[in-house]
């Protein structure tokens, strides 16, 4: 049951990637994402990632997929008298200078991917096994538990997390140098 | 023997280093005098002391913030004062600082000259551990032996005289002092260039004369060109240059030293292996390479005519006493290097006969007075390199320290001609200034006889104990031997045409417009001295077969033993006296014949030049640009490097991103928008293009894994 | 916690003066030069400190290690930012006025970010570093957006937008590879890669190798260089050249040489392709150039692949002989975008007609401005002639022949462009004869250039010898 | 759930290259920050499938935790860089009033 519910989901979610990726409305492609992270954060409630999944709804379901909407209806960019013309996309996209290229290119990625993954699944799985052997100190914890999680955060990787809060602070300072209008006495 | 710990060699180069720095300390305080008050460069303590409301064009947005504006009108008014004529100010002292540095050095040279007598075969400094962390070591010491010894004398000696000549010379110039700065720097490089003890230091200077060299011709360039010539020559060089930088590492890593001596000692234990004697073969090669661009040869010799741009005193110094004969120091340095391997030689020797033949036929057709020296300058070095070429190691320095002499004697002498004739160099427009300025007149015809080769003067026992080598080689070298004859023949012809259209025959300049006059004795003097040294130089290497000792080539034994033993053992070619009185007997009559039929031609005028150009015009355009050997770099190397260029663009803008849209029709356009269109200023193109470079990586990686 | 705190006394102190800027333009708004100078002091001050801290250590779990290579890197990005903030001063407190703190500020936590990245052993922490130094890049790139010299277009937001949205496509492939290679190694340390990896571990450390490759602007990374070069005001492009460039390599040496160097068979020959192609576009697409900054960008190209190709010796001598060359890189770039900067706000452009004159006018600019070409170049008598000649040596004793052969090669193609630049300020101009106008700031930036790379071209011992001791933090024994 | 982890990491490259094929195929800027979102949620998913692949075979059924905690690190750079990206597609927009990447070439030789 829970088997079949990912390869659902996972086929929704690619479909809904592609959704990004082809729509010709800003509007679709925001929603297209938003049902995409939706679909993701169901298959880490299936792996057993329960705190990444809320995370995942929270912050980007719940803030940035919102500030993309934000950002397109300020500028006026979706469909509607004034606004300028879509972009055009589907197949004429594809007719495009340069889509060739691409085109080969993302599948050669894909392939790579694909085939790297299939070739190393034993390897990988080998792997994981010497892993303690190797006396590498792997960090675990009881599965669904947040605990671990906050342990490590403000232990192992208090450094990183301090790093990030300033990275925060700079984005805040640096969100407002570029959205603020010049002065006038500077125009 | 080697005496150690002479630490007094430093002050060689340090003193014209240190006469480098007055004398640019100098340049910045006459500048700092010069300039209108506030201005760049003298720093002031306010943000805004160069705020430009006083000087009339339009002020910017930002300067209206300035509060400091109103201080700034009294000073706005003395600008625009002329460049002609520009009080020395402290400047004037820079000369006496530059040839007081230089004197200095000429007398520690002749000190040195001194301590190197009886068995001493070199002084050495103490060694200096320049760069020491453990992984990386470089030790600098200098070692004055006995080439270094010949070539320290001869650059701080001819540098001195030089030093003095251009005080008189270089008088009125703006940059008086920063001139002065330029060439107690050339001459320090040169000095490292001549003293180091190893390859690090060897390349320092080896770099450093071209950087100085390319100052020194682009000095005027607010004439523009000369800061063309500028570039042309420093880029040549630097294709020299990076010929010799991979000769030296080819050299390192057969020798695991930097130091000379070691290397030159090293030679004769690597030529059993053969894989380490080919690689030997490359690095002389290579640095051979290095030595064609500096000292000016076939093909990297076009830099030197143009070179010209600078000013005489350059001219004589860097492009025809010192600097361009770095390559023979080079090659003499490292002997057996290239002794180990006779068909190097003769590729050397070819290449400075064939260089000699063409830059001295060039010389018959010149205008320009100091084209006509540069290019026999060329032909001369292309001598020095065919005595190379048979082993001769000593005869081409024996030659390089005579044609010093003279050739700087030349130069100056055309100096002081140009400085004479106001700036003028077309000999067309010169003539009949032997009784406007004898003393010029009777020392360059001093200088033209010893380049011509008259007998008894220094370039005729130079010059034809080359040609002698050559002849007894045999083989393939009577070859060589001709062309040099043949050359020999030329240089006195276009030396004595040089003579006759400047000094003999009617003046063809207007004499309402230009006054020629006898130079200062500031410039004579040094003249003089250098006709005395143009005349007797040849005592230094009397050939034997006239009874004496070759002086020089006794002097330069232990330098140069370690080449001739290896070249023993190829077997010997001594000349009998028979043919050696044969051979000097037949220099001596080309030298006389061709000197007259030169000066037969051309004492009447400049009709023989336009009878050569209306009758056959495509020899004289053929022979003007020096066999067409710029043109062909045009046309075989730039344009198709231009090309390449080209068809690249194309290909890798039709295949995969235009292509499909811009069709063939955008073939016509210009290499350079080919190019430009690469970098579209279309991000998704830029993306395009990492992701075929990741899958070409992707590609590189997956392939090493398997 | 305090076990290790002492360990980032430097880093803290530069985000505790972001802080304290932020806060002084928040209460005390507009404050003239003095926000520059004081930013400019106290960077100094910490720079001064970074000779008397001496906290050498290891943070637990090995996430951070400060050793010497750390200290040689906090000195040199101090370095960069002081001069990058001293050559702003003027030009912020005429162009923006108004908006200056940010700008200080945004700096500071890039620097903070650079500085904590050199120690950085641990991947999450590399991540969030590099983004903490990226991010203020993007926005800075686009600061002063409504100003410009006023003969010019005013591109600074599209070369903002340029960098971020190419820096940010190779954050997405970096962090996907890591996700590979974390997944696979079941380590987020630097060093867990370990010999023999998974085929998956190897992809992942591609993509991870190819957003590096754009941070150091290589070949075929390298799209992004002159077009924000051109477009950014030039005070920042001038940090922007160098620091985030000695950081990528920073950290290319700590996940190559330090993390991954028993595979070196697998990433070396994509190293030195990089390298190659990196020293062959750069140096001849910076030929046809006409506007002088985006002859500085390939040219910039053209110099990350001299230093990848020393990272390519991969032995103690030739990671040393990187960082002293892009410790002597730092100093000339900066010098010389400086200098470019003076003339082009007078001048009212930065293409090579627009600068023409230069020295005549202004004999100590132009002084300058050829010195850090020359040694851009790599000539006698300046540090970049030892930079070149050291890169050359160590490559060429790890056997890279072909690679030297050609680089140096390029070096004399090299050699022609940059001599173009200088003839064209040597050129006389004609319409204008007054000196160029620069602000004591700026002067005192080019100045303190000036003394580094002749000083250092004249005495590279103390250099060499400390990047010796660095490079000993990451690549041991000889 | 018993599916195989290497099927996640396959549905995760399958993502990531239609984010690369959306980043070099469209033009709106907006469109283009949105493919990079879906790159760095494809890395993501890639960190939480690997993590799983070696929480399997941990003893104890424990799981691992660097990929759940560097994937939280991921979800705050995504939110950073949309941020900046859109405030960056802000001040483009009020200079030229475009999002399409292809009126954005004005920086070129």
């Amino acid at each position: 049951m829970a088997n079949a519910l990912f390869y659902l989901v996972a086929a929704l979610s690619v479909i809904a990637a592609a959704g990004v990726v082809l729509f010709r409305n800003p509007i679709s492609n925001v929603l297209s994402l938003l049902f995409a992270f939706f679909c993701l954060a169901t298959i880490y409630l299936l792996a057993g990632f329960q705190f990444l999944a809320a995370t995942q709804i929270l912050v980007y379901a719940g803030a940035i997929m919102v500030l993309f909407l934000f950002v397109i209806m300020l500028l006026n960019l979706a469909p509607g008298p004034n606004a300028p013309e879509l972009e055009r996309v589907g197949l004429a996209m594809f007719l495009r200078r340069k889509s060739g290229v691409t085109i080969v290119i993302a599948a050669a990625l894909l392939i790579l991917g694909t085939s790297a993954v299939l070739g190393t699944h034993d390897t990988a799985v080998q792997a994981a096994e010497a892993m303690p052997k190797k006396g590498l100190d792997a960090i675990t914890a009881t599965p669904g538990s947040s605990e671990g999680l906050a342990g490590e955060m403000f232990g192992r990787y208090l450094l990183p997390f301090e790093a990030i809060s300033m990275l925060l602070l700079a984005t805040a300072v640096a969100v407002v140098v570029l959205a603020k209008r010049s002065r006038p006495e500077n125009s | 023997m080697n005496l150690t710990d002479q630490t007094w060699l430093w002050a060689i180069p340090a003193l014209p280093l240190a006469g480098s720095a007055l004398c640019g300390i100098l340049h910045y305080l006459t500048i700092k005098a010069r300039m209108p008050k506030r201005a760049h460069g003298a720093h002031g303590h306010d943000d805004h002391g160069h705020d430009a409301h006083g000087h009339g064009h339009a002020a910017h947005a930002d300067h209206a913030a300035s509060d400091h504006g109103a201080g700034d009108h009294a000073h706005g008014g003395d600008h625009g004062h002329g460049h002609a004529k520009v009080e020395p100010g402290l400047s004037a002292f820079a000369p006496w600082i530059a040839v007081l540095a230089m004197a200095g050095a000429f007398a520690l040279a002749i000190k040195g000259f001194l301590g190197l007598q009886g068995e001493t075969h070199a002084l050495e400094s103490p060694a200096w551990d320049w760069i020491d962390t453990g992984t990386f070591r470089i030790d600098l010491a200098i070692v004055l032996d006995r080439l270094s010894s010949v070539m320290t004398l001869v650059i701080t000696g001819v540098g001195t005289l030089i030093h003095i000549y251009a005080a008189g010379y270089m008088k009125g110039d703006k940059h008086y002092a920063k001139f002065f700065a330029y060439l107690n720097l050339f001459v320090f490089a040169m000095l490292m260039l001549v003293l180091s003890s190893n390859l690090l230091g060897l390349f320092v200077g080896w770099e450093g004369v071209g950087l100085c060299s390319y100052f020194l011709i682009g000095f005027w360039y607010e004439k523009g060109w000369p800061a063309e010539a500028g570039q042309k020559a420093f880029v040549m060089n630097r294709i020299g240059d990076a010929s010799f930088l991979i000769g030296s590492f080819l050299l390192v890593k057969l020798f695991g030293t930097l130091d000379l001596s070691d290397i030159v000692a090293g030679v004769s234990g690597l030529l059993g292996d053969p894989e380490k004697k080919y690689e030997l073969l490359l690095a002389g090669l290579f640095l051979f390479g290095g030595a064609c661009g500096k000292s000016a040869q076939l093909p990297l010799f076009t830099w030197l005519p143009d070179a010209m741009a600078g000013p005489t005193p350059v001219s004589a110094l860097i492009h025809a006493a010192t600097m361009v004969t770095a390559g023979i120091y080079l090659t003499v340095r490292l002997n057996p290097v290239y002794a180990a391997s006779p068909d190097l030689l003769f590729f050397i020797g070819a290449v400075g006969a064939v260089t000699a033949l063409i830059a001295g036929s060039t010389a018959l057709v010149q205008r320009d007075i100091k084209r006509v020296l540069a290019y026999s300058t060329v032909s001369q070095l292309g001598y020095m390199f065919l005595g190379l070429g048979t082993g001769a190691w000593a005869a081409a320095i024996f030659h390089l320290v005579t044609h010093a002499f003279f050739k700087a004697l030349l130069f100056l002498g055309a100096g002081s001609v140009i400085h004479g004739m106001h700036e003028e160099q077309d000999m067309h427009k010169m003539g009949g200034l032997k009784k406007h300025m004898p003393a010029t007149y009777f020392t360059f015809l001093a200088g033209a006889a010893a380049l011509s080769g008259l007998p008894l003067l220094s370039g005729y026992f130079s010059k034809d104990e080359i040609l002698a080598h050559t002849f007894a080689h045999g083989g393939a070298y009577r070859i060589l031997w001709g062309i040099g004859i043949a050359t020999a023949a030329m240089t006195a012809f276009y030396t004595w045409r040089m003579v006759a259209l400047t000094f003999f025959g009617k003046e063809r300049f207007d004499p309402h417009h230009v006054h020629p006059h006898e130079s200062p004795s500031v410039m004579t003097v040094p003249l003089m001295v250098l006709a005395v040294l143009s005349v007797f130089g040849g005592l230094l290497g009397l050939p034997p077969v006239l009874g004496s000792t070759h002086a020089l080539e006794h002097w330069l034994e232990p330098v140069t033993a370690a080449g001739n033993a290896l070249l023993a053992e190829h077997g010997t070619h001594a000349l009998d006296h028979g043919t050696e009185w044969m051979l000097l007997g037949l220099g001596a009559v080309i030298a006389l014949v061709f000197m007259g039929l030169g000066i037969r031609a051309y004492v009447g005028g400049t009709a023989r030049d336009e009878k050569v150009a209306s009758s056959a015009p495509g020899l004289a355009r053929f022979l003007q640009g020096a066999w067409g050997i710029d043109a062909a770099y045009t046309a075989y190397v730039v344009r198709p490097m231009q090309l390449l260029f080209f068809v690249v663009a194309i290909v890798i803008d039709q295949f995969t991103i235009d292509g499909m849209v811009n069709g063939a029709g955008a073939v016509a356009r210009t290499c350079g928008d080919r190019v430009r269109r690469m970098t579209s200023g279309n991000i998704a193109t830029y993306g395009l293009w990492m992701g075929a470079a990741a899958a070409l990586i992707a590609f590189l990686f997956l392939k090493r894994i398997g | 916690m305090s076990a290790w705190l002492h360990l980032f006394t430097l880093e803290l102190a530069v985000v505790a003066i972001a802080l304290l800027v932020l806060l002084w333009d928040a209460f005390a708004p507009a404050a003239g030069r003095a926000v520059g100078w004081t930013t400019a002091l106290l960077l100094g001050g910490v720079f001064a400190a970074s000779f008397f801290v001496d906290g050498r250590g290891t943070v637990p779990h090995g996430v951070f290690v400060r050793d010497e290579w750390v200290v040689f890197h906090e000195r040199l990005f101090l370095a960069a930012g002081i001069l990058g903030v001293l050559g702003s001063i003027d030009w912020l407190a005429t162009r923006t006025p108004k908006r200056q703190a940010e700008y200080y500020a945004l700096l500071l936590f890039s620097l903070a970010g650079m500085m904590l990245l050199a120690g950085a052993r641990d991947w999450i922490l590399l991540v969030t570093c590099f983004e903490l130094m990226s991010m203020p890049l993007y926005v800075l790139c686009a600061y002063g957006k409504q100003d410009g010299p006023a003969s010019e277009p005013k591109l600074a937001a599209e070369a903002g937008l340029k960098l971020f949205i190419t820096g940010a496509a190779s954050s997405g492939l970096t962090l996907f590879g890591l996700a590979l290679v974390v997944g696979m190694t079941g380590t987020t340390h630097v060093g867990g890669i370990g010999a023999n990896p998974a085929p998956l571990t190897i992809v992942g450390m591609l993509f991870v190798l190819a957003g590096f490759g754009f941070k150091v602007g290589a070949v075929p990374f390298h799209m992004w260089v002159p077009d924000t070069y051109q477009g950014a005001p030039t005070p920042f492009v001038a940090f922007l050249s160098v620091a985030p460039k000695a950081a990528g390599l920073a950290t290319l040496a700590i996940v190559l040489l330090g993390g991954w160097s028993a595979d070196s068979s697998v990433w070396l020959p994509v190293l030195l392709v990089l390298a190659g192609a990196s020293m062959v576009v750069g140096n001849l697409f910076a030929l046809p150039q006409t506007d002088a900054r985006r002859l500085l960008g390939f040219s910039g190209v053209a110099q990350i692949g001299y230093a990848l190709l020393a990272l390519g010796a991969m032995s103690r001598g030739g990671l040393a002989m990187t960082l002293f060359f892009v410790a002597t890189y730092v100093f000339t770039n900066l010098g010389v975008f400086f200098v470019l900067h003076a003339a082009a706000e007078e001048g009212g452009g930065h293409s090579l007609a627009r600068i023409a004159g230069l020295s005549r006018r202004s004999p100590w600019l132009g002084g300058a401005l050829l010195v850090f070409l020359l040694s851009l170049a790599g000539i006698p008598f300046v540090a970049g002639f030892w930079a070149k000649l050291f890169v050359f040596m160590e490559a060429w004793n790890a056997g890279l022949v072909g690679l030297v052969v050609l680089g140096v090669a390029l070096a004399v193609i090299g050699l022609y462009y940059y001599l173009t630049v200088a003839r064209s300020t040597y050129m006389a101009d004609g319409d204008r004869t007054t000196p160029v106008p620069t602000g004591f700031a700026l002067r005192a930036a080019i100045l303190v250039c000036l003394i580094f790379v002749v000083g250092l071209g004249l005495w590279p011992r103390p250099l060499v010898e400390a990047a010796d001791r660095a490079a000993a933090g990451i690549v041991s024994g000889r | 759930m018993t599916v195989p982890s290497s099927h996640l990491l396959i549905l995760a490259a399958i993502l990531f290259s239609i984010g690369v094929a959306g980043f070099f195929l469209r033009r709106n800027v907006i469109v283009v920050l949105m493919c990079i979102e879906l790159m760095l949620n494809a890395a993501n998913l890639s960190f939480l499938a690997a993590s799983r692949m070696h929480s399997l075979d941990t003893p104890g059924g424990r799981i691992d935790l660097q990929g759940p905690i560097f994937a939280i690190f991921v979800i705050v750079v995504a939110a950073v860089e949309a941020a900046v990206g859109l405030a960056l597609v802000i001040a483009l927009y009020r200079r030229k009033q475009t999002v399409s990447l292809d009126d954005v070439v004005d920086l070129k030789d």
